[in-house]
C-alpha cells in the first residue's frame, strides 16, 4: 500500500502511480555530494589545526578577515546567486550590523550576547524598508537603487552623532559570558589560547561554518528551488504557485541578516569601526568574490571570497593593481566563464564532463519515443 | 532665491549632458552603463593630457582653445565608448541581464583605477581656466564663464535632438530603441547604429567632463564615479529612454539638490540625490517624460 | 452530460493594449471535469485571454470568477495556489535546474516547510522532500517521461521538454488546467500520446482548458469548443455545432462576399 | 561511476589524518604566539602609513622622513649600540587595514611604532599595540579620540586639533575678524579641528555666524559659499583637505569674497594654490606646525632630504622625522626597550630638541607647545611663515 504521506487536505491532487516512498537517502559516500561533504569536512579541520602551526597574529587576524568575506560572500550569493538580484550595496547591511552592535554595547550598555537579537530584528527591517519598494524593480534599477541605499547608510553613519560621526565607534567590548571575557584569553588543556585574535578566528570559523552548512541547506530545500525559479524565469515560477515577491525579498532578509551577524563579528573583532570602511568598493568587491568564484555555488564563493581577501596581502605589488585587475577580471569572466571558478550546478570543477556525459546517457534512453506515453493509469 | 536657482540650474546641466548618455545606450538597448560616469572623467583627462602636452595652450584666449580641446576630447571619449561596446558589451548581447550589468561594473573599476595607475591618486590641477567676472542677474549673479558653459551645454543637446528626430541614422535608433529584432528586417545595421549611439552619448559626457576640468579646476580618478549616480538619478526623473527626459531630469536634479543643500546642509547632499531617486523609481519609474510601457508577456 | 457546477466565470471581459483591443467582451465558463478547447484566427485574443484569466495581465474591465471569488486582481501565485495552473505557449521551464527539481518547485505552494526547516534539516524536511520528490518521479511518469530526471532540462527534445512542462503543472495539484498550444511543434505519434495524456489527466478530475491549432485534435478530444475571434467569444458548443455553424466557417475561411468585389 | 569516486574517500581521509597530526605536533608552538621575542638583532620600529587608497600621496612623505631619521641615527651608533630597522606597512585610512598593518607590525617584532595618519585607522590600532607592550609616538593623526583612549604608551608629536584652534582663535583675534564662518568635510579630522575652533572662539567672545560641511567628493560648492556669503562673513576657517578646500576657495572669490580664507594644516599643500588658481590665492592663510624652511637650521633639513630622496619634504614627512627621534630618545634614555620604561622616560623628556623646535609632552601624551604658526601663499605658490604668533 504506497505511503501516502502528503498530510495535507484530501483535495489535493495526487499522482496515480507513485513510487514508493524511496528509503531515506544513507549519507553516500560514494557520490559527489558525499565527496564533496567530505572535502568540506577536511577543510575545516585543516582551518582548526592552522592556529597550532602558525600563531603569528598577522595571519590569525588577515585570516579571521579572509572568514569575514566568506561569510560576506556566502550572504550576497544568496541574494545574488541563487535569487539573480544583482545587490550592490551590500556592505550597507554590514554597516547596519557593526553599527547596531556598537551602539547598543557602547552606548546603552548591552552586552555583546544581548546585542544579537537586536541586530538580527534591526538587519529584518533594515532588509524590508530596502528590499520593499526596490523588489518590484527590474534588476537594472534595482542594482542603482541598491547602491544608492549603500551610500545612503554609509553617509547617515558619517553625519550622526549617534553613530559617532565621522570617527565611527571605538571602544567596542569583545563577547563575553558569564563574567569571562574573550579579551583575556582561555586555557583549555593546558594548551594557552591568549589574545583575542586567536579566539575570533575560532568564532569566526565555526560560524562560518554554519553558514556554509545552513546557507547550501537552504539552497536545496523549498526555499532554494524557489530562489532558482524566480532567478531563471519570474514568470514561469509565478505561473508555479511562487510568490515572487515574497521570494525575493525573503532572499534579502537573509542575506541582509547574514551580512548583519558578520558586521557585528568585525565589531568586536575590531573593537572599532568607521565609515570608511563601509564604501560602495566593499561592496564591489564581495560582488567580485561572489562572480569570480561562481554565482550560485557554495565551494566556489568561498575560493572567490578568500582569493579577493587574502591576495592582496601576500602579493604585496598586487595591492597597488588589484583595483584594476579585479574590473578586467570581473568583464573577463562574465565573458569567458560566467559561471565563475567553481560552476554552480557542477559539484565538481571538472562536473560538466560528468554532467554531459549523465545527459547523454538520458538521450539514450529517452530515444523510443513511442514507448511509455500514454500508459493506462 | 534666484542664485540657488541659477547654481542649481548650472550643476543640472552637467547632470544633463552625463544623463543624454545614460538615456540614449538605456533607450537604445536596455544597457546600464555602469561606466558611463566614467568616460566624463575620461574626456577631463583627455583634455588635460592636450593642454599639458601643449602648455602654450592654457596661455592663449580661452574660450577657442576650450572650444579646440572639447572637439579633441569629444572625439577621444567617443572612440573609447565605441571601444567598450566593442570589446565589453557586444559579446554578450544575447547574455542574462544579471551578466551585461556586472560586466559594466568591472569595466567601470578598470577606467577608475586604471586612470589612477597613470596619473596617481590625488587631483590634478586644470592648466586651462575659463573664469569670468559675475554678470548680475536679478538679485543674483552668474558668471560669465557659467554663462558660456551652460551656452555650449545647450547647443550640445539641442544638436543632439535635432540629430535623433530629423536624421536617418536617429530614426534608425529610435528604431532599434523599440524592437531590435524588427529593425534588423528593415535592413538597418544594428551593431553600426549602437556603436553610434556610444560614440554620441561617451562624446557628450567627454565634452561634460572637459568643461567642468576647465571651470572648477580639479579632475581626479573619482570624479566620474559620484556623476555617475547623479546623472543616471537625473536620467531616471526625466524618464530613462527619453532625450529630453534627461535633459529636464539633469536641470530638476540640479534645482533638488541646490535647495536640498541649503536647506539641510552640504553633507546631506547625496543622501538628498539617491532619496530623491528611489522615490522617483518607486512612485513614479517612468519619469516626469516617459511613457509607460506595458510589459507585454 | 450531467449538469456539472461551474469552476471557472469570465463575463464581459476587455484588456487594452494602448489603442489595441485585445479582448472585446469575451464571455465564457468551464465546468467541473471537461476539455474545453479555445480556437480562433491568429490575434484573435486567445493568448491574452488566457494571460487575463492566470493574473499576468491585468484586464481594464469585466469580470473573472473562479469556484466562486473573484481573481480579477490577485497574482499569478494566488491564481495556482487556488487550483488553476498554466503551461506556456513558448515551454518556459527552469533552464538552470534538473528535471525533477522543475516539478518539485511546483509542489511550492502545497509544500508545508519552512525556511529553519531547511536550515536545519530537521525530520519535517526530510519528510516533506521525499514526499516531493516521490510526487515529482510519479507525475513524470504519469506523463511518459523516462529519461534520466537529474539531467538539465536544456538537454532534452523538445518532445520530452512539452512532457515536463505539463508534470510541472500537474504537480501544483490543480483543479482547471490552462494548456497553451500543447500540440505546436509535435510530430503525429507525439500528438496521439498528447490527447490520451489529457484523457487521463481529465479522468484525475482536471478539467483542461486547451488553446490549439491542430484542427484534428480539437475535434477529436474537446467535448465543448469556444470559437474567439476579435477579442470576442463568437460560438460556443459541440464539436459537431461548431463544425458547421457559419460564423466561424467565415471567421476563418472569410465569407463569400469578401471574395466576390 | 563506482571506482571513479572510491579514490575521493582515500583522498578525504589522508587530508584528514594530515590534519590531525599538524594538530598535535604544532601544538607546543603555535599557541603561544603573540609578545615580542627579542631577537637581539636590529630594532624594529614599526610604521603605519595609507600607501593605498585615498590618502595614498601621504605615505611615501612619511616613510621618506622617518627613514632618513633612522639613517641619521644608525649613522651615529644607533640606540643603546643597536641599528634601528624600519618596518613600513599600509594603513589605507582605513580601520580593518590598519588593525591588520598593526598585527603584521607586531608578529615581526617592532619594539615600537612611529606612523599613524588617518585618526579613523589609528584608534583601532591603539589596543592592539598596548596589549603588544609597544609605546607609540603618532605622527600625523591628532584627533582628540587619540588622546580620549587615555593609554599610557600613547604620545602624539603632531599638535592635537584643540591645540591648532587655539593658534587660529588667536588669528582671528589678531586680524578682528567680525563675522567668522566655519567650513569642514565631514570627515574625523576635520569635525574633531572645527568643532574646536568653534568652542574656542565662542569662549574668547569671537562672534562664529555659521558652519556647514561639505561633501569633499564634489565639485561644486555654490550653494555653501552662497549660504557663507549670506552670512556676511569676513573670516572663513576650512578645516579640510586641499582637494575641495581649493575648490571653495576659488568658487567663494569668484561669487565676490574678499575676506580672510584660513585653511587647516590638512590642507597646507602646494598642490592647494595650483588647484585654487593664480589670482586667487591672496588673503588665503593656513595654521600649520613648523616647517623646515621656517626655522634656523630647516633649509639644511630639507636639502637632506631632498638629495636623498630627490623630491621637496611632502607634508608630514617632519612629523615622522620628528617621531623617529623622539622614540629612539625615549628608548636611549630608558635604557631598554620595556614599555613602561620607554613610556615614564618619554614622559619626563624635557624640551628634546628637533628639526622642529624643542618638544616635551603633557600628561596625556600631547606636545606641550604645540607651536602652531599661521602661513600664506608666496608668489611661487608655496607656503611661507606669515605670523609666529608669539605676541
Amino acid at each position: 500500500m504506497p505511503l501516502v504521506l502528503k498530510e495535507s487536505s484530501s483535495e489535493l491532487l495526487v499522482p496515480p502511480n507513485r513510487h514508493q516512498m524511496p528509503p531515506p537517502a544513507p549519507f553516500r559516500w560514494r557520490s559527489e555530494k558525499g565527496a564533496l561533504n567530505v572535502l568540506g569536512i577536511a577543510v575545516f579541520i585543516l582551518a582548526l589545526a592552522v592556529p597550532f602551526i602558525t600563531a603569528s597574529p598577522y595571519v590569525i587576524s588577515i585570516l579571521t578577515a579572509g572568514l569575514i568575506y566568506v561569510m560576506l560572500a556566502l550572504g550576497l550569493n544568496v541574494v545574488v546567486g541563487y535569487a539573480g538580484l544583482l545587490d550592490l550595496g551590500y556592505v550597507a547591511f554590514f554597516a547596519v550590523g557593526a553599527y547596531t552592535s556598537g551602539i547598543l554595547t557602547t552606548t546603552f550598555g548591552f552586552s555583546m550576547l544581548e546585542a544579537v537579537p537586536v541586530t538580527i530584528l534591526v538587519c529584518i527591517v533594515a532588509g524590508i524598508i530596502i528590499g520593499g519598494p526596490t523588489l518590484r524593480l527590474r534588476s537594472d534599477y534595482l542594482a542603482i537603487v541598491t547602491l544608492g541605499f549603500g551610500e545612503i547608510i554609509r553617509l547617515t553613519a558619517r553625519n550622526l552623532e549617534i553613530t559617532g560621526g565621522a570617527t565611527g565607534i571605538s571602544g567596542i567590548p569583545s563577547w563575553s559570558f558569564f563574567g569571562w571575557d574573550m579579551a583575556d584569553g582561555l586555557v583549555i588543556a593546558g594548551i594557552e589560547f591568549n589574545g583575542k585574535i586567536l579566539l575570533y578566528y575560532f568564532v569566526a570559523l565555526v560560524v562560518g561554518l554554519v553558514g556554509v552548512g545552513g546557507i547550501s541547506r537552504l539552497s536545496r530545500g523549498k526555499m532554494g528551488r524557489a530562489w532558482k525559479a524566480v532567478r531563471d524565469d519570474e514568470d514561469a515560477a509565478e505561473a508555479m504557485g511562487i510568490n515572487t515577491y515574497f521570494t525575493k525579498i525573503t532572499a534579502y532578509i537573509i542575506g541582509a541578516v547574514w551580512a548583519g551577524l558578520a558586521g557585528q563579528l568585525m565589531g568586536t573583532y575590531l573593537s572599532a569601526i568607521s565609515p570608511t570602511s563601509f564604501t560602495f568598493l566593499y561592496s564591489a568587491l564581495i560582488l567580485m568574490a561572489v562572480v569570480l568564484g561562481g554565482m550560485g555555488s557554495t565551494p566556489g564563493v568561498i575560493i572567490g571570497a578568500l582569493f579577493v581577501s587574502l591576495a592582496p596581502e601576500f602579493l604585496r605589488e598586487f595591492a597597488e593593481w588589484r583595483y584594476v585587475l579585479f574590473g578586467v577580471l570581473l568583464v573577463v569572466t562574465m565573458i569567458f566563464r560566467p559561471q565563475g571558478i567553481w560552476p554552480a550546478n557542477a559539484v565538481f570543477p571538472w562536473s560538466p564532463a560528468l554532467a554531459a556525459r549523465r545527459a547523454r546517457r538520458a538521450k539514450a534512453t529517452e530515444a523510443p519515443e513511442d514507448s511509455a506515453a500514454g500508459r493506462p493509469a | 532665491m534666484t542664485q540657488i536657482i541659477l547654481n542649481g540650474l548650472f550643476v543640472g546641466s552637467f547632470y544633463a549632458l552625463v544623463a543624454l548618455g545614460y538615456s540614449m545606450v538605456y533607450g537604445v538597448i536596455k544597457l546600464l552603463n555602469f561606466a558611463h560616469g566614467d568616460i566624463y572623467m575620461l574626456g577631463a583627462f583627455v583634455g588635460l593630457v592636450i593642454l599639458t602636452a601643449f602648455p602654450g595652450l592654457g596661455a592663449g584666449a580661452t574660450i577657442p582653445v576650450l572650444m579646440l580641446v572639447l572637439l579633441i576630447s569629444m572625439l577621444a571619449s567617443g572612440f573609447v565608448g565605441v571601444g567598450i561596446e566593442r570589446v565589453a558589451y557586444r559579446p554578450l548581447r544575447s547574455a542574462p541581464r544579471l551578466a551585461v550589468l556586472i560586466t559594466a561594473v568591472g569595466m567601470s573599476f578598470t577606467l577608475e583605477y586604471g586612470i589612477r595607475q597613470i596619473f596617481g591618486p590625488s587631483p590634478q590641477a586644470y592648466p586651462l581656466r575659463v573664469t569670468g567676472d559675475p554678470l548680475p542677474v536679478f538679485d543674483a549673479q552668474l558668471s560669465s564663464a557659467q554663462l558660456v558653459l551652460m551656452v555650449v551645454a545647450a547647443l550640445l543637446m539641442a544638436g543632439l535632438g535635432l540629430y535623433v528626430d530629423r536624421t536617418r541614422e536617429g530614426r534608425a535608433m529610435r528604431a532599434i530603441a523599440l524592437d531590435q529584432r524588427a529593425s534588423t528586417l528593415m535592413g538597418i545595421d544594428v551593431n553600426r547604429t549602437i556603436s553610434r549611439v556610444f560614440f554620441i552619448g561617451s562624446a557628450l559626457a567627454g565634452a561634460g567632463g572637459v568643461m567642468a576640468g576647465a571651470f572648477y579646476g580639479s579632475v581626479d580618478f573619482l570624479m566620474g564615479f559620484t556623476i555617475g549616480l547623479k546623472a543616471f538619478t537625473a536620467a531616471v526623473i526625466g524618464g530613462i529612454g527619453s532625450l529630453y527626459g534627461a535633459m529636464i531630469g539633469g536641470l530638476i536634479l540640479g534645482l533638488l539638490e541646490s535647495f536640498g543643500t541649503t536647506w539641510v546642509g552640504g553633507e546631506w547632499r547625496d543622501v538628498f540625490s539617491f532619496a530623491c531617486l528611489i522615490l522617483f523609481l518607486t512612485f513614479r519609474p517612468t519619469g516626469v517624460l516617459g511613457t509607460r510601457v506595458v510589459e507585454r508577456m | 452530460m450531467s449538469v456539472r457546477n461551474t469552476l471557472l466565470e469570465v463575463k464581459d471581459l476587455h484588456l487594452q493594449f494602448g489603442g489595441v483591443k485585445a479582448v472585446d467582451g469575451l464571455t465564457m465558463s468551464v465546468h467541473e471535469n471537461e476539455i474545453v478547447s479555445v480556437i480562433g484566427p491568429n490575434g484573435a485574443g486567445k493568448t491574452s485571454a488566457f494571460n487575463c484569466i492566470s493574473g499576468f495581465y491585468r484586464p481594464t474591465a469585466g469580470s473573472i470568477t473562479f469556484m466562486g471569488k473573484s481573481i480579477m486582481r490577485a497574482r499569478p501565485s494566488r491564481i495556482t495556489q487556488m487550483g488553476m495552473a498554466r503551461t506556456f505557449q513558448n515551454l518556459r521551464l527552469f533552464a538552470d535546474m534538473s528535471i525533477v527539481d522543475n516539478v518539485k518547485t511546483a509542489a511550492h505552494a502545497t509544500m508545508s516547510q519552512a525556511w529553519y526547516d531547511a536550515f536545519l534539516h530537521t525530520p519535517r524536511f526530510r519528510r516533506t522532500e521525499r514526499a516531493c520528490e516521490a510526487d515529482a518521479l510519479a507525475w513524470l511518469d504519469f506523463v511518459g517521461f523516462s529519461g534520466d530526471p537529474e539531467a538539465f532540462v536544456g538537454q532534452l527534445p523538445y518532445g520530452g521538454q512539452r512532457k515536463v512542462e505539463i508534470a510541472r503543472a500537474l504537480a501544483t495539484s490543480p483543479k482547471v488546467l490552462l494548456l497553451d498550444e500543447p500540440a505546436a511543434g509535435l510530430n503525429h505519434t507525439e500528438t496521439q500520446h498528447l490527447m490520451a495524456l489529457i484523457r487521463q489527466i481529465r479522468d484525475l478530475g482536471v478539467s483542461i482548458v486547451l488553446i490549439e491549432h491542430d484542427m484534428g485534435l480539437v475535434m477529436d478530444i474537446s467535448e465543448r469548443i469556444i470559437v474567439l475571434n476579435y477579442g470576442r467569444e463568437i460560438a460556443d458548443g459541440t464539436p459537431e455545432e461548431i463544425r458547421n455553424n457559419p460564423q466561424v466557417i467565415e471567421a476563418y475561411l472569410g465569407s463569400d462576399e469578401e471574395d466576390a468585389q | 561511476m563506482e571506482k571513479r569516486f572510491g579514490s575521493f574517500k582515500r583522498v578525504g581521509t589522508i587530508v584528514v589524518a594530515a590534519a590531525c597530526m599538524a594538530l598535535t605536533a604544532g601544538c607546543s608552538g603555535g599557541v603561544a604566539g603573540g609578545g615580542n621575542s627579542d631577537t637581539g638583532g636590529a630594532l624594529k620600529f614599526g610604521m603605519l602609513a595609507p600607501f593605498s587608497g585615498s590618502e595614498s600621496a601621504f605615505g611615501e612623505y612619511m616613510k621618506n622622513g622617518a627613514t632618513l631619521a633612522v639613517d641619521e641615527i644608525n649613522a651615529a651608533g644607533g640606540v643603546n649600540g643597536q641599528q634601528i630597522e624600519l618596518i613600513a606597512e599600509d594603513e589605507a585610512c582605513d580601520a580593518t587595514t590598519a588593525v591588520a598593518g598593526a598585527n603584521k607590525l607586531v608578529s615581526q617584532g617592532v619594539i615600537a611604532s612611529v606612523g599613524g595618519y588617518c585618526s579613523g585607522a589609528t584608534l583601532p590600532t591603539l589596543p592592539i599595540f598596548l596589549q603588544a607592550k609597544i609605546p607609540m609616538v603618532i605622527a600625523a593623526a591628532n584627533s582628540d579620540d587619540l588622546v580620549a583612549a587615555k593609554q599610557p604608551n600613547v604620545f602624539l608629536v603632531n599638535g592635537t586639533g584643540t591645540q591648532q584652534a587655539q593658534a587660529a582663535v588667536k588669528f582671528a583675534e589678531k586680524s578682528a575678524a567680525k563675522s567668522i564662518y566655519v567650513i569642514d568635510e565631514g570627515d574625523a579630522y576635520s569635525t574633531n579641528l572645527s568643532k574646536a575652533f568653534i568652542s574656542q572662539a565662542k569662549e574668547a567672545g569671537l562672534n562664529v555666524s555659521g558652519s556647514t560641511t561639505v561633501t569633499p567628493t564634489d565639485k561644486d560648492f555654490s550653494t555653501d559659499v552662497d549660504k557663507m556669503m549670506k552670512a556676511g562673513t569676513d573670516f572663513v576657517y576650512y578645516t579640510g583637505y586641499y582637494q575641495a578646500g581649493s575648490l571653495v576657495n576659488h568658487q567663494a572669490k569668484a561669487a565676490g569674497y574678499k575676506g580672510i580664507f584660513l585653511i587647516g594644516d590638512g590642507a597646507v599643500d602646494a598642490k592647494f594654490a595650483e588647484i585654487t588658481g593664480k589670482g586667487f590665492t591672496d588673503n588665503v592663510y593656513g595654521t600649520f606646525t613648523m616647517t623646515p624652511d621656517m626655522l634656523q637650521d630647516g633649509g639644511a633639513w630639507s636639502a637632506a632630504y631632498k638629495d636623498k630622496f630627490g623630491t621637496d619634504p611632502g607634508p608630514y614627512a617632519l612629523q615622522s622625522y620628528n617621531a623617529v627621534k623622539v622614540m629612539a630618545e625615549g628608548i636611549k634614555q630608558a635604557g631598554s626597550t620595556d614599555m613602561d620604561k620607554v613610556d615614564a622616560a618619554l614622559h619626563n623628556l624635557k624640551d628634546f630638541s628637533t628639526a622642529s623646535g624643542s618638544i616635551s609632552f603633557t600628561e596625556q601624551g600631547t606636545l606641550t607647545d604645540a607651536k602652531f604658526v599661521i602661513v600664506t601663499i608666496a608668489p611661487d605658490g608655496k607656503f611661507v611663515l606669515s605670523d609666529r604668533l608669539e605676541g
